[in-house]
């Protein structure tokens, strides 16, 4: 059982009404599979989360366990061969609590999605570098995200981009408008990269990575500014990352996944006090910590990370785990066992189901 | 290097495509005379019987309508009152039409010079063994051989109208032969002896060529294909100044000597030349300057430098038919470029030539048969009278390694090389079985042929007596892969043979004999070279055997350089022997060989020699000692290799089933284009 | 910027200056001069050339002269425009050239147009729908394409065109225009003859093209930044546009440096095969006879070409390419 | 007991300008840089990324020439200036100065088999029999915790965390003295992170190995250093052992370094230090202190003149006018 100490804390300070509220975005039962000639790779299976209005959900886990190719589906931009395979991406509409709209049932390329793209939900992700071309300035691009989802004029767009970088914190906005994105440091870049995300307004900012590339200074300027920009504007975040720093430091919900699998979900201060699953137990024990003694070993987790295409059978973390049940982990994979509304678990320890 | 790549991969395309033929073109070896591509020699008759010459004459109807107009004068007073009279082979021809032909570019002026190579003052009869009258309507010798004199044509005109005289010799002789800035040195043609001779004019249609010593082939010299006797479209294009006459009242114009050399190089500036000598040799080149008064049946309207050579009739042409129909038929020549000889063949075989003899390949004979319905063509095959298109020169004053040099000089050895050659298997595999195997002695049809023997002598498969013949000379020791070794080292002898790809493939026919030459012991090593870096290292004296063609040899004093080494430029037999015999002694090296020296007393005796018939003994003596010795080692003749396979448009008339395609008979001259016709 | 540009110009006055050299010892180093590519010619042709006549040939030409002294004397007229004389064509080299070199532009460009014309939809079309039915069929194509030379292909169409139309073979004029001055039925006259050597020279290229797209293409559509165009809410075919097609043809500005040579000499083979006046030909003619003069300005355009041709390129590149131009000092 | 000692050195890369392509001034990757690193030790060489810290070991690695300064290598009592020596004279040190990448995929020939990429160096250095070379490979493999019959597969079998330990047994394989160890586990997946950092650890005891660690992740610097140089701007702006450090840092930026680590605790409600502006140009750096733009502290002192290092005893080197002065928060001082 798990060594973390347990603590009592029901309820995240800021997530008192989860439970009763509708998700401004709830995925349920994604599935996305990358079907190559060796075989069928399922980086999503069946995963299910909700994401509630104002507050941070992260999704961690570590590399090949599907976070970001769920934060991709949910915008339905998986790269070829990948394809969404099943499930229901349930957005709620503007000012409206009761129906919501199935991003899934949504025609493919049609302009209902483009409008949610972007507008509804930005997207902000790792290599600023990468992500944006080198072809044009950024203010180019960031005009562009304005001009795709409203009738303004190019000077109106010009100035609102301005307006964003300027808030975002890039010094000297009027003359950077008209730089390219290799003109400024990986911290300016992300933070451009923020307010091409924020042009339009969106209720919803997917934040892949954003900082994975940044040194540790420029990341909690970046981090901070993210908070910042949340609070402002009420905005709800999927952030996306593998480091449980940042997660504590940033989520209110933590949904932790392994080998395309949510293997438990819940508060962030549950997840990090009082972890259920043994993959997040033990994987919170190996992080190496800036407050250890000197010289001080970690605890490990057994083996590496199967390779996609060696999906283990059952479980898919059940070759690793010290608390496998042999002949139930490696047959059956274990349901996703409900604690409380807003705390489950995928573990056979838990619930009735051995 | 790359050219030969793409060539051979054509070449190799088109006899694969060629597979397609039907059998009947695939085997024209035996039946070759009886085939119809073979026929005999013949060509127009000449009519020297003054009383047998027409009376009035006709004219092409577009000169008609220039007479009409007052641009130009009639037709009796165009043509001479002493005019060429032939009659054609056939009929009476038609005038009209334009006569297309490929070239490839300037560097094939020859193309277009042969055409009109009745502009020379003697000439042969298709048979190319007689000489007949052409700008010269007769000539005479003196008994002591030191004074020829050749007799003009009355009222002969130039091609723009001015009057062809005895001036124009003289002009020829004293303003430009004689001047240094234009010829640097004096030619042997006109120098008997070492002593120069000069030209003088008898009377406005009678000319003197007179000399110090006897000079008896001179006659033959102003027939054949010579500095002197070339006549002016070959001898005054491309940077030289030979032949024997010149427009004078057109080029002197271009003289320092008529006004000034300020004003000359002045107007040669003008002009963009960067001096007079340049002007001059430009002006006077017909195949650049359209404005140069000429002789041929046809001249140049469009210059040789652009994609399309054209030639006009000359509406002054001095030959007439039976009929008294001004000559040529013909209106107009026209060679369009090809950028490659595979063109040319290509577009040939599409129907796209009305006679075209000029770079065809013998290899795509049967594509070219196969044909000949859909391109509107007949087939002629021409075959050579020179003994061997492909002949292995062995170097006689070769010296870099002695041990070569010992075995290449000893003529056992030679032979043995000779007898080694299976002729057959060449004849097969590259002459489509067309060409007749032999030595390098003319075909028996021409004077100096030494005989039916000599075309055989040592030019036979004989395995066996070549190698006694090896062993005999003391090359009796063999390394383990059979081949005989050096007698200095033991190690294996090898024999460099240097091929380039020119007329025919030679590299591929040098590697077969080498094959073949495995069987009595010899290492033959091929190196297949550029033209222009074998030629360069035969006149270093670096080569063992070069391979080249003897073409030229059969009538041996007009062009000996491919039977005995008498010319630095081309002696492959012995580049050192060359070089003293030219300079009279002063370079190079003087042969020891007494069978060579004698070569050379025999050469330089025919000159002193008055009858042609004691002429041609003497050359069938030299035949005899060149087969002998086997300084040449020939493989295979008398085939149409070289320019003889001849497409001929069906809509032609007039046309010989047989041409003489011999050096001197100025293919396809001699059987005199200008009378043929568009049916 | 002004500097890199300065510094780039001088750099390719030097390079200019060394090609010319270079061109020259070219020429040179082959054994033998036009004479003796002349008499070797002749003699293999059943002519002739006499000891006389060769050597006052040479003295016409003068090569007679050392090497260096005709280098000097030609360099002195080339720096004035004149660039000598073609021995074997008698007239100014630039003339020579110059009747060829429009008609090698033409063709070339055209075939250049075509090249691009095909290869980038088919390649971009082959990147975007990867492994689709239509993708595995241009790369067999082109694949075939990649694999048989041209000239076999020249060769091969027009030994058919021969023998199913009876058409005239090669050449870029029907034989009436060839002589006529130029017109406009003149230039209809070529523009009929154009498009089989142009698809011909075009072919390997546009092969190797839709290979070089695709691949660039692929490359660039993984990138994160095409992933952020699409999650702006941008249509596909204008992500595809705007951002990995502009990429992608980014390397295509430094092939302008081999593109300029190859304007000037066109496919030398095809060029051949199809009996083309283009430069191409002449260069190899030129060379074969050692005309020193022409081919050493024919060499010397080559590289000039080439140089300016790099100029170019990388002017373009600095202009397509911000990145370039902002860390070039 | 010194192995290593980094005496001023210096690696200036000039830039050019203009037509003739003039230097117009220098980028002072490091700038007179001193260290030392005795035998059996791990020092760790932490910073930003472009505050010189991979310069410095391609300086001590020679892969770099250095522009001034010494790297004295203390070899049987031997010391060498490595930084005066050339290709030929380098080469016996070679063997002794071993790497290990941070990318363990891309350092690793992919036509190799295993066996050969580990047997690489004892081949080049002489083992040419191919029986003991493999007793050799055996045993690294088995110190480096990988099944022996691994040496007859290709690298791209494995996954990230088995290719990095074929690079550190690759890097042993030589027995030597120094490993340079850059980003060795940046690339890694946090559960394999731990198995990396802890094999790290136990060979430095088996093999009683020297690191210099190259690294930015400070957690992981704090599991396995002993000592910590802290770089900004070409130049070293604090050395303190690794306890010393972490938990009573004397320069600001060595605070605000600690205080932007994200704690892997909810709970950890750390104060973030957020400094302002960018990392400062090496092209162009500020007069006096490097880091005075960006320091709540900065005084006119900072803007004019720049600081030295001193050692505030202990061994405790801080670049700092003001360090006895400050009052600088530590990570501990939060828990």
């Amino acid at each position: 059982m798990p060594q973390t100490p347990m603590v009592d804390h029901p309820d995240h300070e800021a997530g008192g009404s989860t439970s009763a509220a509708t998700p401004l975005l709830s995925v349920r039962g994604l599935k996305t599979y990358f079907k190559l000639d060796e075989g069928t790779v399922k980086a999503v299976d069946g995963v299910s989360f909700d994401l509630f209005a104002g507050r941070t959900l992260g999704i961690v886990g570590e590399s090949g366990c599907g976070k970001s190719i769920s934060a991709r589906s949910i915008l339905r931009i998986v790269d070829r061969p990948g394809k969404i395979e099943g499930g229901e991406i349930l957005l709620q509409q503007e000012g409206d609590n009761e129906n919501a709209i199935d991003l899934l049932q949504l025609p493919h390329e049609g302009p209902e999605l483009r409008a949610i793209r972007g507008k509804e939900i930005a997207l902000v992700f790792q290599e600023p570098m990468a992500s944006f071309s080198h072809y044009y300035t950024i203010g180019n691009q960031i005009m562009e995200a304005i001009l795709l989802h409203s009738a303004t004029s190019d000077d109106a767009a010009r100035a609102r981009a301005i307006e964003l970088l300027g808030m975002v914190g890039v010094p000297n906005p009027e003359r950077r408008v008209d730089e390219y994105p290799f003109q400024l440091s990986g911290g300016l870049r992300q933070r451009v990269m923020m307010a091409m995300a924020l042009a339009c307004d969106p209720r919803i900012l997917i934040a892949d990575e954003p900082t994975t590339a940044l040194d540790v200074t420029t990341q909690a300027q970046v981090l901070n500014l993210l908070q910042r920009i949340q609070k402002e504007r009420g905005l709800s975040v999927i952030l996306i990352t593998h480091d449980m720093g940042v997660v504590a430091e940033m989520a209110d919900d933590v949904v932790v996944m392994y080998l395309g699998r949510a293997v438990e979900k819940g508060p962030v201060d549950e997840i990090f006090h009082d972890p259920k699953h043994p993959y997040t137990q033990a994987l919170l024990r190996s992080i190496p910590s800036i407050m250890a003694k000197p010289r001080t070993k970690l605890a490990t987790i057994e083996g590496s990370i199967p390779h996609p295409f060696a999906r283990p059978s059952g479980c898919p973390f059940h070759p690793r785990c010290p608390d496998a049940i042999k002949g139930l982990c490696d047959v059956k994979e274990p349901p996703t066992h409900a604690l409380r509304p807003d705390r489950a678990v995928s573990c056979f320890l838990y619930g009735d189901a051995s | 290097m790359k050219k030969s790549v793409l060539l051979g991969v054509c070449a190799s395309l088109l006899v694969g495509l060629s597979a397609f033929a039907p059998a009947q073109a695939q085997q024209p070896s035996a039946n070759l005379m009886a085939s119809g591509l073979v026929g005999k020699l013949e060509g127009p008759e000449l009519i020297l019987d003054p009383a047998k010459w027409p009376k009035s004459f006709g004219e092409a109807p577009d000169l008609a309508e220039l007479v009409k107009a007052g641009k130009l004068p009639p037709v009796k007073d165009r043509v001479p009152a002493e005019p060429l009279v032939m009659k054609p082979l056939s009929e009476v021809g038609k005038y009209g039409g334009t006569w297309r032909r490929g070239f490839l570019g300037p560097g094939d002026w020859e193309n277009g010079n042969r055409l009109n190579a009745s502009d020379k003052l003697l000439f042969w009869d298709p048979t190319g063994t007689k000489i007949v009258p052409s700008v010269a309507k007769s000539w005479e010798q003196s008994a002591d051989g030191k004074v020829i004199r050749v007799n003009l044509r009355k009222g002969m005109k130039w091609s723009d109208g001015a009057p062809f005289t005895a001036d124009d010799f003289v002009f020829w002789f004293e303003d430009l032969y004689s001047n240094k800035d234009i010829v640097a040195a004096p030619i042997p043609d006109m120098s008997p002896g070492g002593k120069p001779g000069k030209v003088v004019k008898v009377d406005e249609t009678t000319v003197e060529f007179q000399f110090e010593n006897p000079h008896f082939l001179f006659v033959d010299f102003l027939a054949g294909d010579t500095l002197i006797g070339g006549g002016q479209s070959v001898r005054q294009s491309q940077g030289t100044t030979f032949g024997a006459y010149s427009p004078k009242h057109y080029l002197k114009q271009f003289l320092p000597k008529y006004s000034s050399e300020a004003q000359v190089n002045e107007r040669a500036k003008a002009e963009g030349f960067e001096n007079w000598v340049k002007m001059l040799h430009f002006k006077k080149d017909w195949s650049f300057n359209t404005e140069l008064p000429t002789l041929g049946p046809w001249k140049t309207t469009r210059p040789i430098n652009t994609p399309t050579w054209v030639l006009e009739r000359n509406p002054y042409y001095w030959a007439v038919d039976s009929a008294g129909n001004q000559l040529p038929y013909i209106d107009k020549v026209v060679l369009t470029l090809a950028e490659d000889s595979e063109v040319i063949n290509l577009r040939a075989i599409g129907g796209n030539y009305d006679m075209q003899e000029r770079h065809i390949s013998l290899s795509k004979l049967p594509v070219i048969l196969e044909n000949q319905q859909k391109g509107g063509y007949k087939v002629h095959l021409d075959l050579a009278l020179h003994g061997s298109d492909t002949t292995l020169f062995i170097n006689q004053s070769f010296k870099a390694d002695a041990e070569v040099a010992k075995w290449l000089t000893n003529a056992d050895f030679r032979r043995a090389l000779s007898m080694g050659i299976d002729r057959n298997q060449l004849n097969d595999t590259f002459w489509l079985g067309i060409g007749t195997p032999g030595s390098v002695a003319p075909s028996v049809q021409m004077p100096q042929s030494p005989g039916k023997e000599y075309r055989d002598k040592y030019s036979k498969l004989d395995i066996a007596k070549a190698n006694q013949l090896l062993d005999g000379i003391g090359l009796t020791k063999k390394d383990s892969e059979g081949y005989r070794v050096r007698t200095d080292n033991g190690e294996r002898l090898r024999i460099q043979v240097q091929a380039v790809k020119a007329l025919l493939p030679w590299p591929q026919q040098a590697e077969m004999i080498g094959e073949q030459w495995r069987k009595i012991g010899i290492q033959a090593d091929v190196r297949e070279m550029e033209r222009t870096l074998a030629t360069t290292r035969t006149r270093n004296n670096e080569h063992q055997i070069m391979v080249w063609t003897n073409g030229g040899t059969e009538l041996l004093y007009l062009f000996p350089r491919h039977a005995i080494p008498v010319d630095p430029t081309e002696a492959y037999m012995g580049p050192e022997f060359a070089t003293w015999y030219a300079s009279n002694g002063a370079q190079g090296r003087a042969p020891t060989d007494p069978q060579m020296l004698k070569i050379y007393d025999l050469f330089k005796s025919a000159s002193g020699q008055r009858e042609a018939g004691d002429r041609d003994k003497t050359a069938q003596e030299i035949w005899k000692i060149l087969v002998d010795q086997q300084y040449a080692i020939g493989t295979v003749g008398e085939s149409p290799a070289q320019f003889g396979v001849r497409i001929v448009s069906t809509k032609l008339g007039n046309i010989p089933s047989r041409a003489c395609i011999a050096q001197h008979c100025r293919t396809p001259s001699s059987s005199h284009a200008e009378t043929w016709y568009f049916k | 910027m002004l500097a890199y540009i300065a510094r780039r110009a001088v750099l390719a006055v030097l390079t200019m200056a060394a090609i010319s050299v270079f061109a020259f010892i070219i020429i040179q180093l082959p054994p033998g001069d036009f004479v003796d590519a002349y008499i070797a010619n002749l003699s293999a042709s059943g002519s002739s050339v006499s000891m006389e006549e060769a050597k006052s040939l040479r003295a016409l030409y003068g090569l007679d002269q050392p090497v260096y002294v005709q280098y000097m004397k030609w360099m002195s007229r080339v720096l004035v425009g004149d660039f000598g004389e073609s021995m074997e064509w008698h007239r100014p080299v630039a003339e020579v050239i110059g009747d060829r070199l429009w008609l090698t532009i033409v063709l070339s460009l055209s075939a250049l147009m075509l090249t691009w014309g095909i290869a980038l939809p088919i390649g971009i079309y082959s990147a975007v729908r990867q492994y689709s039915a239509l993708d595995y069929v241009f790369t067999s194509i082109s694949f075939i394409g990649l694999a048989v030379p041209n000239f076999l292909l020249a060769l091969v169409i027009m030994y058919f065109s021969f023998v199913l139309f009876g058409a005239n073979v090669g050449g870029l004029f029907s034989s009436e225009f060839d002589l006529a001055p130029w017109s406009l039925a003149k230039v209809w006259d070529l523009i009929k003859h154009l498009p089989l050597p142009a698809v011909i020279l075009a072919l390997a290229g546009t092969a190797q093209l839709i290979r070089i797209m695709r691949a660039n293409l692929l490359d660039e559509l993984r990138k994160p930044y095409v992933v952020t165009a699409r999650a702006k809410g941008m249509p596909e075919a204008r992500v595809i546009w705007k951002y990995p097609v502009r990429a992608a043809l980014n390397p295509f500005a430094s092939t302008i440096a081999y593109l300029f040579p190859y304007l000037v000499s066109g496919s030398i083979i095809i060029s051949l095969v199809l009996s083309l006046p283009t430069v191409g030909p002449l260069l190899l003619k030129a060379l074969i006879a050692q005309d020193m003069f022409l081919a050493g300005t024919i060499v010397l355009l080559l590289g000039v070409m080439t140089v300016i041709g790099t100029f170019i390129s990388d002017l373009v590149l600095m202009w397509v390419d911000p990145r370039i131009r902002f860390q070039m000092d | 007991m010194t192995l290593l000692e980094v005496k001023g050195l210096k690696k200036y890369f000039p830039i050019r300008k203009g037509l003739l392509r003039k230097v117009v001034g220098h980028v002072k990757a490091v700038d007179d840089v001193s260290f030392t690193v005795k035998r059996g030790e791990t020092l760790a060489l932490v910073g930003e990324s472009g505050c010189g810290k991979t310069t410095v070991s391609r300086c001590i690695m020679r892969a770099l020439d250095p522009s001034a300064g010494e790297v004295n290598f203390t070899l049987d009592g031997q010391t060498t200036d490595l930084a005066t020596l050339g290709g030929k004279g380098l080469k016996p040190f070679r063997r002794h100065l071993q790497m290990v990448f941070q990318d363990p995929f891309s350092s690793l020939n992919p036509r190799m088999m295993v066996g050969d990429l580990i047997g690489e160096p004892l081949l080049i250095n002489g083992m040419s029999d191919p029986a003991e070379r493999r007793k050799r490979v055996r045993e690294l493999l088995d110190v480096v915790q990988l099944p022996v019959e691994y040496m007859n597969r290709f690298p791209h079998a494995f996954s990230g965390g088995q290719r990095q330990r074929i690079g550190i047994a690759r890097a042993l394989a030589l027995n030597p003295s120094l490993i340079v160890a850059d980003e060795p586990v940046s690339a890694l997946d946090v559960s394999v992170q731990a198995q990396i950092i802890n094999l790290l650890l136990d060979l430095q005891d088996q093999l009683g190995l020297t690191y210099l660690f190259v690294a930015h992740d400070l957690s992981v610097v704090k599991h396995v250093s002993d000592r910590v140089a802290v770089m900004y701007v070409g130049q070293l702006v604090e050395i303190a052992s690794t306890e010393d450090l972490f938990h009573r840092p004397k320069h600001p930026y060595t605070e605000a370094l600690l205080s932007a680590v994200p704690k892997p605790d909810p709970r950890a409600k750390t104060e973030r230090i957020i400094l302002q502006r960018e990392v400062a140009d090496a092209a162009n750096p500020p007069p006096g202190c490097a880091f005075h733009p960006r320091c709540a502290h900065a005084t006119d002192l900072c803007r004019q003149q720049r600081p030295a290092l001193v050692d505030l005893g202990n061994g405790h080197q801080v670049r700092c006018h003001h360090a006895h002065v400050l009052d600088l928060k530590g990570v501990g001082a939060t828990v």
